[in-house]
């Protein structure tokens, strides 16, 4: 399990370096990506990302706590993005895998989700001037 | 009682802080919002939306608090 | 929409990279990964892949126009092994990206569970000797 | 007529050959299928799990043939 909170650049690549597919058959990544216009259309130049990055870490842990009990998956890694994202970059990437493929789509949907939810993560949308 | 309290995003901005360490004659997590509120009265506006952590846990508004606790107000969460 | 039926090596990464990601904000992948023992637990050797190849691109083209119309998304990549495929390789691997999040799961999982049912595509295991 | 039959994984396998070429009095993909049974006794055993494709789409056995057509037999699919 391995939770990065990070200023640098993140990609769906550098997440499945940080798992142990030894055994597994099912290996589900997502990536969340900056959009080039807000909810109501408006052209945005790019996000700038803020968190409380200890409870951030120590929220994500609990989460990939939860799908282990969940859905038995193990191998879980999940990177985000504070700082100034661009349009078009990742702002988060999280990778699963798991033995059979069913658990690796689940496990990876709540993580996303939940995410979005209770991680303390905050998204400032800059327009464009 | 001495508390250290962390202040994120709008919340921050609002106060120009991220952090404060309070002097606090009350209680509960709920009671030292309301005594920030009156010294930050542009806090007011989030009090309907805004969360609590209490050592780096989702709290209450009733959560009671200890010397040396680590609180966080910020608004709705927005990751991913 | 990208297809491929090949003998060589894949990846997520090779998926990622036939997708036009502009404007798009979620993009989910599925590896399937060679797993080291059968469905009782006898040590593999390798696996070998056959293919109707023409009916497979056919059917997997398929499959993309309907995640098209069910989920309106349109950047969808597959690649499929075909030949000897090694313990811990990917033998499949689909990329889907759209605007939200929901379709791009939705999409990927409808394409890999409607793969395995109706694409012409054999799996032998070669056990262990 | 005339029709090409591909044959894929384990028919294949029992038949020892992955591509025949048919003259055929009958007229459905079944009765097509019938006719390879006899010729090749080893597929027999194969009849109830083997799917059928005409021109590169799934069929029935009902489906009529027509001269030139491509009919395909293979069991379950099972990649992925």
């Amino acid at each position: 399990m391995y939770i990065e909170i990070t200023e640098r650049a993140i990609s769906t690549e550098d997440a499945l370096k940080k798992l142990d597919l030894k055994g597994l058959g099912g290996l589900v990544t997502f990536s969340g990506i900056v959009r080039p216009t807000d909810i109501e259309g408006r052209p945005l130049s790019h996000l700038e990302y803020e968190a409380y990055t200890e409870m951030a870490h120590e929220e994500l842990h609990k989460l990939c706590q939860e799908a282990a009990q969940r859905w038995g998956v193990h191998q879980i890694a999940i990177m985000h993005r504070v700082g100034q994202v661009e349009i078009g970059e990742p702002s988060v990437v999280i990778a699963v895998a798991s033995e059979h493929r069913a658990e690796a789509f689940a496990a990876c949907r709540y993580l996303i989700d939940t995410l979005k939810q209770t991680v303390p993560i905050w998204k400032k949308e800059i327009c464009m001037l | 009682m001495r508390v250290r309290v962390q202040l994120f995003s709008l919340l921050r901005e609002a106060v120009g802080s991220d952090e404060l360490v309070v002097d606090f004659g009350g209680l509960t997590a709920g009671e030292l919002w309301t005594e920030l509120e009156q010294r930050f009265p542009a806090l007011a506006s989030f009090r309907p939306s805004r969360a609590i952590a209490v050592n780096r846990q989702h709290a209450q508004e009733s959560q009671p608090l200890s010397e040396g606790d680590e609180i966080a107000f910020f608004p709705p969460v927005s990751g991913g």
